[in-house]
């Protein structure tokens, strides 16, 4: 029952937002944005889960002292702070602040200006040291395969590069890579992920895959 | 820009070499940020989750119109009716996906944790069959009415037509998983997988722009901040020499 | 400044004519479209105004413009009584088109009332509706066939094949694996299947005794995955063996989350990497992190953006639909390699169509091409 | 480990050195005062749209739809600017609108700007229109007469009394529209306006639009198409060698030798494992 239940849940209730899918009619869109914002309310409450979970394992770290138990510490310090800050200091206007917090100069704010985007931007910039090194060590001719990868990288990557009359002939050989086999690939992809999804969620739906939902 | 904002330029300025600073090796100012930036984004994400959805959703759609006086008369003079005028601009239905928000925290419990199934089925379900049509609609109905365009043999465009219309056809014979790639069926998957070779070095040559433009920019910021900085220790110098 | 001069000269235009009021078709009963037959000057008129009033003699407000060329408008409002933009259901309204130049306009007749009503059914979605109905029917063929035991051929996948092998390494250089499911919620189909290959996967280290780690981008994937590796344990007869503490949740911030789960690919040595799942552009740095460290990688998503950098980057790429071949594959049960045999028909049957519409649209016969055409109006 | 066989495993950190060269080197130059240029490769497709803005005479009327937001700024202001001084510079009249919504303000200030430059006046050499909401309706409209939704112009002039506004009355009565665009207006300009209306074309749009668009060019709905950074680094060039503008004020141009000198060295590095790989081999057998 533990297994069974929630399953035909998963069922009903796909079942139900399928069709709904159909319907234009009013009783149909109010289920439809009702059912949309229970998933969005399950999802706030199951941020209560993933905080506990980080600190949680962090904790223990800095409980038994392992090695670099005080990056852990930083780790539970620095959400402790923010949700602090962001919840009750900041705001300062008791259980309703709207988006008070969202103010520049708040700490809530300066945290996220200069110690959160600082790094996430840089993480991301690091794609163009990576995206060097990947060509490196990957776009080896070995086979067939690789040599098309490779080559077909190349072209249009030299449309950057000016190489007087070469790059006539590369640029529009780049554009038609572009627009023809490009193009080919992306739409059968598309269509064949299309099928795919549609078969997974079938199978999800119908309760045949089933191993998502735990053990008695 | 007044000391404050250098000071806090100056953070981000040391948290981006620290980060970069990974490049050559995992080290104890990496290690530094990282748990950092883990620790302050789990807690931003949380704040912002808080405002953006827990508030409009639940508190302002159930508790917020209740007329507390209302219910407290209710319950102090045992009045049902007073009830009802407490709850009348209540959209009390919203407690039911609440109910379900606070069955996911059975899990804190080894023995109770089942019950958040129920949670996790609405959710999953509810996801999953809304996708269904739209799956077919966005990916397949779609891609297939836009590859079907009249082809002929005297225009270019023409030709290229013809051209992706069997290319596509290909790389789909690529995806077949229940027949050997053998014969003419194996000759197209051949073609099929090329095809996708040639998309995914395409692909792969086409970021590069995009990628050095990002580290581009977090050169102008470092640049920006030396400039700052020269200014500072210029102002720092020139006082100091006062003294 | 002759122009319009011009212009003020001239005479009022001749009204539009033929004002026809109707229900809007597939919609929620807040809207009705109004069509009429252009006025005989629509050649200098600049354009309509759409006027609507409740009884036929009284007040017409302007409630909408169209082009010179348009001989259709579709008056739509809210279904919010408290909205002033508020438009009743079951309610008569007269309409009047009025053709306008730059200073004069003249009106046409008042239309017959109508009201507007919602619809049960959106008949501009039929061709989904049979799309959905044909490959459910396919899958539940093909499922049942397959509960009769037939047999079914699947062609090998490289990345599939690899899968026992890069778990036996781990376990024989006494390291962990990494699972990660990307940054897609519990909701997402490619997440879904990212559960199900973790499935398989946990099942095997669970009978190595390798331990695998799980750091979640969403607390609901968390949950999810955290069921699907018990579960697996309990499947192998193991469940004592099972540890929560390896199946966390990191942070909802996509490049934090990467930088976290960077530092455990190198502090934790872990042998084999997945990467199963939606995976935006910090495909690159989690793959390139892993061959530092020097773990084998086996990848699959079914981002077209991404999927050149996991086959650059990683050992061995599930392209796409393969992604969610893969639990079949890995299962090998019965059931789910019958659903696999659906999608393939589907797939012929994809490509017969496109055949035939590439024929009969390049003869111009465009009623092929129609039958797959939906709408959403 | 022999000569090539260490060129197929070079430590990645060597990479990463020379991608940061690439990138910061010119920056360094620019600061000690000699900033690089390299001439780019002029594709075709740019260089039509420069020609058809050429070809154009004193007093013809050009119309210049700016449908982009301050998020696509880096990439497709440079065009824009461009175009706009080409045309002032002939003495070309121009028609703008900015049909993107959070759009109106940053195409005003462009305008504004690169008219005081020329000494152009409102409504005499150039007329803004603005913003309004529902843009394929709008071009629609704009293609049967601007006053349908554009009774008055941005600052609330009304159109019959701008000077300029005498004899075009709508986009069939100038000589074509080059539309700057992020997003799905560009479609729109393609099928709701020049595709019903059938006025001569070009669009410019962000690095990631391009290929999407392509298409159109080969079948000749676009008579040009200004692609990302890049493409506008071309126009630029072209604006300097006809004289209408100075390397000093080069947009687009700047960013490119650092993307030139990045490419070079992820090819670069591909085509030493290759030799590594190939030479390796043959040593072998």
């Amino acid at each position: 029952m533990r297994r069974q239940l929630p399953i035909l849940v998963v069922f009903i209730s796909g079942i139900f937002m399928a069709i709904q899918y159909f319907v234009p009619s009013e009783p149909a869109e109010f289920v439809q944005e009702y059912a949309m914002d229970w998933v969005i309310v399950i999802g706030v409450f199951a941020m209560g889960l993933g905080l506990w979970s980080l600190t949680k394992v962090n904790w223990i770290k800095v409980q038994r002292q392992t090695p670099g138990w005080g990056y852990n510490l930083v780790t539970i310090l620095g959400m402790v702070f923010m949700l602090v800050v962001g919840l009750i200091w900041d705001p300062g206007l008791g259980f309703f602040p709207g988006e008070k917090s969202q103010v520049s100069g708040t700490w809530f704010m300066n945290f996220f200006w200069y110690i959160y985007l600082p790094i996430q931007t840089v993480m991301f910039s690091l794609l163009a040291f990576y995206i060097a090194s990947a060509a490196y060590r990957a776009f080896r001719a070995r086979t067939i395969l690789a040599s098309i990868l490779l080559v077909t990288a190349i072209v249009i990557m030299l449309r950057l590069i000016p190489l007087g009359a070469v790059s006539g002939i590369n640029q529009w050989l780049a554009n038609w890579i572009l627009i023809v086999p490009n193009m080919a690939a992306k739409r059968a992809i598309w269509m064949g992920v299309g099928l795919g999804m549609v078969a997974m969620a079938l199978k999800i739906v119908l309760g045949i895959e089933r191993s998502y939902m735990g053990r008695d | 820009m007044s000391l404050v904002d250098f000071m806090w330029m100056s953070i981000g300025a040391l948290l981006t070499l620290f980060t970069f600073s990974y490049l050559y090796k995992d080290n104890p100012f990496y290690k530094f940020a990282e748990h950092l930036v883990v620790g302050v984004s789990a807690g931003y994400f949380a704040v912002l989750l808080y405002y953006s959805s827990f508030m409009p959703k639940v508190i302002d759609t159930v508790f917020r119109p209740i007329e507390w006086k209302y219910f407290i008369l209710a319950f102090k003079q045992i009045k049902p009716e007073y009830l009802l005028a407490a709850l009348k601009g209540s959209q009390w239905w919203y407690l039911v996906p609440g109910i379900l928000g606070v069955m996911m925290w059975t899990r804190f419990s080894r023995k109770l944790s089942w019950i958040s199934r129920f949670s996790l089925a609405f959710y999953m379900g509810i996801g999953i069959g809304a996708s269904i049509p739209l799956t077919l609609q966005n990916y397949v109905l779609k891609h297939l009415t836009s590859t079907i365009q009249p082809v002929n043999f005297t225009s270019l465009t023409g030709i290229w037509r013809l051209l992706i219309v069997i290319l596509v056809f290909c790389t789909l014979v690529y995806f077949f998983f229940s027949r050997e790639h053998k014969g003419a069926f194996g000759a197209s998957a051949k073609v099929g997988i090329w095809v996708l070779m040639i998309a995914f070095g395409a692909g792969f040559g086409l970021t590069v722009m995009g990628r050095v433009a990002l580290l581009a920019e977090r050169v102008i910021f470092l640049r920006d901040y030396w400039v700052e900085l020269k200014y500072f220790l210029y102002m720092l110098f020139k006082y100091g020499m006062l003294l | 400044m002759i122009w319009v001069i011009a212009f003020a000269q001239e005479e009022s235009p001749l009204p539009p004519s033929q004002v026809k009021v109707k229900d809007t078709p597939n919609d929620n009963g807040h809207s009705l479209t109004i069509t009429w037959k252009s006025s005989p000057d629509s050649a200098k008129i600049l354009g309509y105004e759409i006027l609507r009033s409740d009884s036929p003699d009284g007040e017409f407000k302007v409630v909408g413009q169209a082009l010179a060329t348009d001989t259709l408008y579709k008056d739509k409002g809210d279904k919010e009584k408290e909205s002033p933009n508020y438009f009743p259901s079951h309610k008569n309204f007269y309409y009047k088109v009025r053709a306008k130049t730059d200073g004069l306009s003249s009106e046409s007749e008042i239309s017959l009332p109508a009201y507007a009503f919602q619809q049960w059914y959106h008949a501009g979605k039929t061709p989904v509706l049979v799309a959905v109905l044909i490959f459910s029917t396919l899958t539940l063929i093909f499922i049942s066939k397959a509960k009769k035991g037939k047999e079914l051929y699947v062609r090998p996948l490289a990345g599939i094949g690899a899968v026992d092998e890069a778990i036996g390494r781990a376990t024989e250089m006494g390291r962990p694996i990494l699972f990660i499911l990307g940054l897609g919620t519990a909701a997402d189909i490619a997440t879904i299947a990212g559960f199900t290959i973790l499935s398989r996967v946990a099942k095997r280290t669970a009978e190595y005794k390798t331990r695998i780690i799980v750091p979640c981008n969403d607390p609901i994937v968390m949950a999810v995955a955290q069921e699907t590796v018990k579960a697996a344990y309990m499947d192998a007869g193991r469940p004592e063996a099972y540890e929560e503490k390896n199946i966390f949740f990191l942070t909802s911030m996509q490049f934090a989350y990467v930088a976290g789960v960077n530092g455990i690919m190198l502090r934790e040595r872990t042998a084999t990497n997945f990467y199963m799942g939606l995976f935006y552009a910090e495909s690159l740095i989690l793959a390139e992190t892993g061959s530092i460290a020097g773990s084998i990688q086996i990848s699959g998503t079914d981002q077209m953006s991404q999927l050149p950098f996991f086959v650059a980057a990683t050992d061995y790429t599930l392209i796409g639909e393969e992604l969610y071949a893969a639990s079949a594959y890995l299962g090998r049960e019965p059931l789910l390699l019958g659903a696999l045999k659906a999608q393939d028909w589907a797939k012929g049957i994809l490509l017969i169509c496109l055949i035939l519409g590439t024929i009969f649209t390049s003869l111009h016969l465009d009623f092929f091409a129609n039958l797959f055409k939906f709408s959403l109006e | 480990m022999g000569f090539y066989e260490k060129l197929m495993s070079l430590d990645r950190r060597w990479v990463y050195l020379c991608v940061a060269i690439a990138v910061v080197l010119p920056f360094l130059l620019e600061e000690f005062g000699v900033p690089i240029f390299i001439p780019p490769y002029i594709t075709p497709e740019v260089k039509s749209v420069y020609n058809f803005v050429e070809k154009l005479r004193e007093d013809d009327v050009l119309f210049l739809a700016i449908d982009y937001d301050p998020m696509a700024k880096a990439e497709l202001h440079p065009v824009a600017r461009a175009v706009l001084k080409q045309c002032f510079k002939k003495n070309v009249k121009v028609i703008i609108s900015a049909l993107s919504q959070n759009g109106p303000g940053m195409a005003e200030q462009l305008i504004s700007q690169t008219a005081k430059e020329y000494n152009k006046v409102d409504g005499v050499d150039y007329v803004y229109l603005g913003y309004k909401p529902f843009p394929a309706l709008v071009i629609m409209g704009m293609s049967q007469n601007f006053k349908l939704f554009f009774p008055k112009d941005y600052y609330g002039t009304p159109l019959d009394s701008l000077p300029m506004m005498a004899k075009v009355r709508n986009i069939k009565d100038t000589k074509g529209v080059i539309d700057v665009a992020a997003g799905s207006v560009a479609d729109m300009w393609i099928n709701e306006g020049a595709g019903r209306y059938n006025y001569p074309l070009a669009l410019a749009v962000t690095g990631v639009m391009a290929a999407d668009y392509y298409p159109f060019l080969n079948s000749g709905q676009l008579f040009g198409l200004v692609s990302g950074m890049k493409g506008a680094a071309e126009y630029e060039y072209l604006m300097e060698k006809g004289g209408y503008m100075k390397k000093e004020e080069f947009d687009a141009s700047r960013g490119m030798p650092i993307q030139m000198f990045a490419h070079i060295v992820v090819i670069l590095f591909i085509i030493i494992g290759n030799v590594g790989y190939f030479m390796s081999r043959r040593k072998k057998s």
